[in-house]
């Protein structure tokens, strides 16, 4: 694309608040709108009324964020609505984070120009080396890249850092990069397929399945247990876990896996306790914190187990008091509007029993069970 | 009123001569002759202080209390004399009191008047007899006069034969500043004068050669709340350099702050309220930090901590007609001076907030400009050249840098001088903003925990 | 060595429990109260050279399991019920993780560290290695690079995409037709240093949870990108060089290492291993070359002799100038880990010149990451470290 | 010795008959008349305590105080009637001594002796005259004798016409208990007694039926470190069953324990150190958790929490030619008396730690169980089957995991019932001892873990 095409459309971008999630741009659209970024600062800095100009930030704080219930179907997301905080280098406590955004955007520049990727930890040592005095910490700089995400409205990826992901997938899904050969992934052992961190990669898959049911599987043991036993031929389904709280990338798979085969049902297969929901409603919601790149992969994930139901599966002595961490969590989700009413009831139960079930507890019924488990949960139409 | 010493006595006789003086609006002259009888021994020195103002009421000395024992007692026997007139009196009245009489039962002596020939004038002669050196007498009132800067005082020098005299202050005033100047500019212009001679008697070359070196702000408050008599209070600040530390002058290098007090055109002591009033003032809003403010009786001392300042600032304060000090007024006329100040010459008394951002103008200039050249884009290059006033060939080296550095503090600077409060919010980068939600801190998402927030 | 762990048959396994189960009834019925006598295994011990007799395969004394004490039979039941999922593991020849074993009884087991130590306990017992068992680790390991093996049937080809990973497979012991041209193998830590997650949750209990739950620790690391392996592979370092390039995200688990003591034995290639030169570094270091002390019992399938120290090394950071900001103090626990670890007696007999490195590193007094050298150049690491140090080591002819 | 009530008196007067009972080491007799003289009102009774013990001297009754104001006064009069013999006496003397003289100046009566003709008998006689209820008296002396368990008393029933009388205290005794058992196995047996009565005079059948309910041990310490006397401190331990809660009987329901004291045979009140040696007991070896011992005078009261026992557990300890009590002693034989009882009856006051480690046992049982039934190797089964002691065709259901279970649990407690001390220690038994040191910790992989060791 030609620069002043690219800025045609960067201006556009700037100017169009209909979005208010983060793209996975190339680096000469990121150049762009840091470009963008520089020539209106210095023109309100040379203005006849000079100023620094404030850094408009989506908020990304839960007071921001708002439900959308879906009228035709039932599937809901959060987004950021298109209210700001406001980065000014004017407020002596936060100059520092003011200039800190500007340092991150002439580094990432300068990596992009260079065709490079970084990992955040060497993002840390080129910034600690350039400017320690902003950048003492990696977690100013994990802060600042949520700032720049926010800011220039890219995903972290676009800005030249590396992601990685924990997210596999098995069962009956064909993938395909391109230009490579197209990979069974009922065929890649318990290991199952490594789902790239290359969000750009992902968006170039190209997806085959004979599949009827994808199941988001919170734990990687779980997940392992199901390929070794090959539950995706007896149940035709595609399993994905992301190995606890999903990233990115893994949301964005199966956020692609949702839009390409609009009509598999995802059921999500969790811990019974305040994490385990939590996991869930970061697969169906996005999370706050993700900040901009979070929500447009909502998926809508159904909740298959476990549940306040099966808990009479699972023996007594398998039932574990709820740490006050879980009861942190617990509170928290309570607290969002987010939360569907049943899956409140549910997370009031836990609350007032005051206990909780991993998913390997239903192995109690022997190691197999966890199948017969799936298999009756869905033909009972027992999801919410 | 009461006095403890023969100090105060004479201070205060004088400072209401040049009451009256002021009250008539008038061009006035006020003299003070010092005399002394060569036979007596101790020395007995008569003091005169004569002047042309409104002339004077019987009832302003009647008040006067002294105490019959004490210095006082020693030094003077309570008697004055005094010869008055007002513009259309006919006649100078004469009487003599004795201060050291109980007040209410005191009498005046009524002495013969002179008649005044149908000359129209006003004045005043009060006149005393005391036991003292004339030199003490003489330090001290010098010492006052350098003091009063609250008015504009013209003493003549008298010759008198076998009388030792001394003209105590007298002062060319500049072109600009008239006697038809406010009150609050004579506060200044005396600020400034006293300023240039560090408060003695001697200029000193070497530190203010001329007036022009100085920078200073005046402020002023009134309140008039439907009370008969309007409370005023004045303020002054003045701002000289500390010049090289060659310098031997000691005052010019230190970089305590003398704050000078009057009540009513009269020198004051310090009460609590006035140094209460200092210290509630938001110093930091003017790039200072107040260390303590000490009583030093004759002025208050403000201490800058913790490094001393780079420049000398001055305060005078002045309230009229009020019977106690009210803080808030003192504070917020000092404030309005520095405000006035800070507007009449940028880059002054910057707040600690900016100057705290200034220090970030340069990274953030170089963040900038590296942002331009590191980018292979010669269009964006060229354009934001133009932007900054630059010639295409400026490009290279630290120029880019260095002007957008300085454009910055410029930025900072002017914000500063906007009256706190009514601050403006500079536009967005991009002007696309809603809602705008409020500024966020440095560690802006600290605080609420969301348990999906594992990103 | 691999024919003996291969042959040991699920049958045989399932015959030594049955063995184990009667000699405690036999106990049992004779009114005695000792149940069971584990040998015990280490790695290393921290005795002068004279009086070390640390051996790899020999046990060092035997642990006696009573009824006597209330721990001891709290582990008796924790090491009989792990028994009895085991049992029935082999039975129905299924494969189960250690944390799968764990959340059986949670409230019983309390901790996974608890089951972890049961299940060296009973390889102990039963002379087996962990796989033996059917117990699977989940894989955290990576590989990339030239590559081709088969595991249980299936094919991987990691020639073909070189610079991506491949997760190390689980099954390591049905890895066959290891293929590959590489010329060296390249092990790298990258476990993630201070404060590198992105969440302050995980951030404020890291170290406090640090000593006690290292499974949670591993689940936290394995959050954590993998700074230098994906460094590699986004300079596309394997394009470059002909090398394997295996990384355990960490300390490494079992199927890592065995993968890798697999791949050196078959291919029979130099291995090097960078790690961070700081006391963490260090010890994944020798995780890799002797194994771990818990593994102990195993370490003579896990250990890797072979392997070679490639830095990063104190003296690094004068021969590349790295900026002060980049070099980290060293905190009193790391410089009381540091000469814990140089009392190891495997250092002094085995690669004391580590031990020189290693104390280099302590007088010097700051430690820095690999990350570090990749300040003045992003691709410094792979395109000039690297290449220098390999071809120095190859050409030295350690080899 | 002072006495503050009628009650104590005689109570001392009939100890010190069982005590001269006992010296004897012969088959005596005791015997306790209460004759009523029907003229007298308010009814003067009489009390005769006699008995064919060693005879006494009269420096026993010489030495005894009785306060000359107070209930006792109003009731007696002072007087005592001694007859007393020793065996080899050839008389019978006979005095007279009035209580309530001073001490130091009382002199005895004496009345005529009686001869005693040659028969070889020893024995003593002491009269009083009481106003007081003879039904007062009895159920007192019931009371008294009820409780006084140290020893075996035999009463005769007198039946004398005109008077009133009461077998007190009769017992058949158990042909296995003779009256050459120990002091010690007179308390236990005693003991036994009370708690078949629940220390009421009314057998009570439901709560249990016969001897054969209760357990018991005994234990017993001398003190004798060249000394005169020897201290000797026995204890004896009772256990019942708590029956059915149908049970209507009090103290069949309530777990608490009482803990009865004697010394030199009588019944005595409850000490500071008696109940300090009682807390300091280290109950937790015999499964037992003291929440609070309160003196209740007559005897002291063990509470158990927090949760109450299943069983009763009854105490007495009996204190021998002691003048105070020793702590450590009476600790001393309480704890030889619980051992003693647990090495007689296996998996009873098991320590809390055996407590704790038995709950492990069906667990164990289950699991090993679980390993023998699961496996597919049937020679392996039978073998098994086999050791247990089991028949073939026993190999399914639950008995194979009782039958574990049962042996685990006789492990754990062979190894409770060895004496304290000398317990077995065999955590580590290595081969070679060099390493000791290093895995000294039970916990030796959490305690000694080293952070950086993960596989
Ligand atoms: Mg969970
Ligand atoms: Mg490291």
């Amino acid at each position: 694309m030609e620069p002043a095409g690219l800025f045609q459309s960067s201006m556009s971008f700037f100017s169009d608040q209909e979005l208010c999630y983060a793209d996975i741009l190339t680096p000469q659209e990121v150049v762009a709108r840091i470009q963008v970024a520089v020539l209106n600062f210095l023109r309100i800095l040379s203005s006849p009324t000079p100023a620094i100009s404030n850094l408009p930030l989506i908020d990304r704080r839960s007071s921001n964020s708002q439900v959308n219930q879906g009228i035709l179907m039932d599937a809901s997301w959060i987004f950021l609505s298109h209210s700001f905080c406001t980065r000014s280098l004017m407020r002596a406590n936060a100059a520092k984070a003011f200039v800190r955004v500007w340092k991150l955007m002439e580094m990432c520049s300068q990596i992009l120009i260079q065709d490079k990727r970084v990992t955040q930890r060497e993002l840390f040592y080129k910034l600690l080396c350039n400017s320690p005095a902003y950048f003492p910490t990696q977690l100013h700089v994990n802060r600042t890249v949520q700032d720049v995400v926010a800011l220039l409205r890219c995903s972290r990826y676009s800005l030249g850092i590396m992601a990685s992901s924990r997210g596999l997938v098995a069962g009956r899904l064909l993938v395909q990069e391109p230009e490579q050969e197209v990979v069974d992934c009922t065929a890649c052992g318990s290991s199952g397929y490594a789902i790239s961190g290359d969000l750009d990669l992902l968006q170039k898959l190209t997806l085959k399945t004979d599949a009827r049911y994808v199941i988001v599987i919170e734990k990687h043991a779980i997940f392992q247990r199901l390929a070794e036993d090959h539950v995706f031929n007896h149940i035709p389904s595609i399993l994905i876990t992301a190995k606890g709280y999903p990233d990115i990338a893994t949301r964005y798979f199966l956020h692609r896996i949702s839009k390409t085969f609009p009509l598999l049902p995802i059921f999500g297969l969790v811990d019974w306790n305040p994490a385990g929901l939590a996991i869930l409603c970061t697969f169906k919601y996005g999370s706050i914190g993700m900040g901009l790149e979070a929500y447009r992969y909502a998926c809508n994930v159904k909740w298959l187990g476990v549940r306040g139901d099966d808990l009479q599966l699972i023996p007594q002595e398998s039932l574990v008091p709820l740490k006050p961490r879980d009861l942190q969590i617990a509170k928290s989700l309570m607290s969002s509007e987010i939360l569907q009413e049943n899956y409140r009831q549910e997370l009031t139960l836990m609350v007032e029993r005051g206990q909780k079930a991993e998913l390997e507890a239903l192995y109690h019924n022997g190691f197999d069970y966890l199948e017969k488990y799936i298999v009756k949960k869905i033909i009972q139409f027992s999801y919410i | 009123m009461e006095f403890a010493s023969l100090q105060d006595l004479y201070q205060h006789l004088i400072s209401s001569a040049i009451r009256r003086c002021i009250c008539s609006e008038r061009l006035c002259r006020l003299s003070v002759l010092l005399q002394r009888s060569p036979a007596s021994d101790p020395p007995l020195v008569c003091i005169s202080i004569s002047d042309t103002g409104i002339g004077s009421c019987i009832q302003e000395f009647q008040d006067l209390k002294c105490p019959v024992e004490g210095i006082l007692a020693e030094t003077w026997d309570g008697v004055v004399y005094v010869r008055t007139t007002n513009i259309f009196d006919t006649k100078i009245s004469c009487y003599q009191l004795n201060l050291k009489e109980n007040v209410s039962t005191r009498k005046p002596i009524w002495l013969p008047s002179n008649i005044k020939h149908g000359v129209k004038f006003s004045g005043t002669e009060v006149c005393l007899s005391v036991y003292e050196s004339v030199d003490v007498l003489l330090a001290e009132m010098n010492c006052f006069f350098q003091k009063n800067i609250a008015m504009e005082v013209v003493a003549d020098g008298q010759d008198i034969p076998g009388s030792r005299n001394d003209a105590v202050f007298l002062e060319n005033l500049p072109a600009s500043s008239s006697f038809t100047a406010s009150t609050l500019d004579h506060l200044k212009l005396g600020l400034e004068d006293y300023v240039l001679k560090h408060g003695s008697s001697l200029t000193c070359d070497s530190c203010f050669p001329n007036r022009d070196d100085l920078r200073s702000g005046s402020g002023m408050v009134c309140e008039d709340k439907h009370k008969t008599t309007k409370l005023v209070v004045e303020a002054a600040v003045v701002i000289s350099e500390i010049s090289n530390s060659a310098n031997n002058c000691f005052g010019a290098r230190c970089s305590d702050t003398e704050v000078l007090c009057f009540k009513d055109f009269a020198p004051c002591s310090i009460s609590e309220a006035f140094l209460k009033a200092l210290t509630d003032i938001d110093w930091k809003r003017y790039g200072l930090t107040l260390e303590c403010a000490i009583d030093q009786r004759s002025h208050a001392l403000l201490k800058w901590g913790p490094t001393p300042l780079s420049f000398h600032i001055h305060i005078a304060v002045h309230c009229h007609h009020k019977t106690r000090f009210d803080k808030k007024l003192i504070r917020k006329a000092i404030e309005l001076a520095l405000d006035d100040f800070k507007n009449k010459y940028a880059g002054f008394l910057l707040s600690a907030d900016t100057l705290k951002i200034s220090m970030f103008a340069p990274d953030l200039a170089k963040a900038i400009a590296g942002l331009i050249s590191y980018s292979n884009d010669m269009d964006f290059k060229k354009e934001c050249l133009a932007i900054l006033g630059l010639q295409p060939h400026q490009s290279e080296g630290e120029i880019v840098e260095e002007t957008i550095k300085n454009k910055i503090i410029s930025a900072i600077e002017v914000n500063d001088q906007r009256p706190q409060g009514i601050k403006e919010v500079a536009p967005l980068l991009f002007e696309d903003g809603r809602r705008k939600l409020q500024f966020v801190n440095d560690e802006c998402y600290k605080g609420g925990f969301d348990p999906m927030d594992f990103s | 060595m691999e024919g003996n762990r291969g042959s040991l048959e699920r049958i045989d396994v399932l015959r030594k429990i049955t063995e184990l189960t009667k000699s405690m009834i036999v106990e049992l019925s004779n009114r005695s109260s000792k149940m069971i006598s584990i040998d015990r295994f280490k790695s290393y011990c921290t005795n002068s050279l004279e009086n070390c007799c640390c051996r790899f395969n020999l046990s060092e004394g035997k642990e006696t399991l009573t009824l006597q004490r209330e721990s001891h039979v709290r582990r008796l039941d924790v090491l009989l019920r792990v028994l009895l999922i085991i049992q029935q593991l082999l039975r129905e020849n299924r494969h189960s993780s250690k944390r799968d074993i764990y959340y059986m009884h949670p409230s019983v087991f309390t901790d996974q560290s608890v089951v972890d130590r049961a299940i060296n306990d009973i390889c102990i017992l039963l002379q087996c290695s962990r796989h033996n068992l059917n117990v699977v680790s989940v894989g955290n390991g990576l590989v990339m690079g030239w590559l081709r093996f088969s595991e249980a049937g299936r094919r991987f080809d990691c020639i073909k995409k070189p610079n991506s990973a491949h997760f190390i497979p689980v099954q390591v012991e049905e890895v066959t037709d290891i293929a590959s041209p590489a010329d060296y193998i390249l092990v790298v830590e990258k476990e993630s240093g201070e404060g590198y997650s992105d969440k302050s949750w995980f951030h404020g209990s890291r170290k406090l949870n640090f000593k006690f739950h290292f499974d949670q620790l591993k689940y936290l690391v394995s959050y954590f990108e993998r700074p230098v392996f994906q460094r590699l592979a986004n300079d596309r370092f394997c394009s470059r060089n002909r090398c394997i390039v295996i990384t355990g995200r960490g300390y490494p688990d079992v199927p890592t290492r065995r993968f890798l003591r697999i791949l050196v034995d078959v291919l029979a290639l130099p291995a090097f291993c960078l790690v961070d030169c700081d006391p963490y570094g260090f010890d994944i270091l020798t995780t890799y070359r002797f194994g771990s002390m818990q593994m102990a019992y195993d370490a003579k399938y896990l250990r890797i002799p072979q392997l070679q120290w490639l830095g990063a090394f104190a003296a690094d950071s004068e021969k590349y100038n790295l900026p002060e900001q980049c070099l980290i103090p060293l905190t009193l626990q790391d410089k009381r880990r540091t000469e814990a670890l140089l009392q190891r007696c495997y250092l002094r007999r085995e690669v004391p010149q580590w031990r020189l490195e290693l104390d280099s590193m302590l007088q010097r007094g700051v430690k820095f990451e690999i990350e570090a050298l990749s300040v003045h150049n992003i691709s410094f690491l792979s395109e000039e470290y690297l290449p220098s140090k390999i071809k120095n080591e190859l050409t030295t002819g350690k080899f």
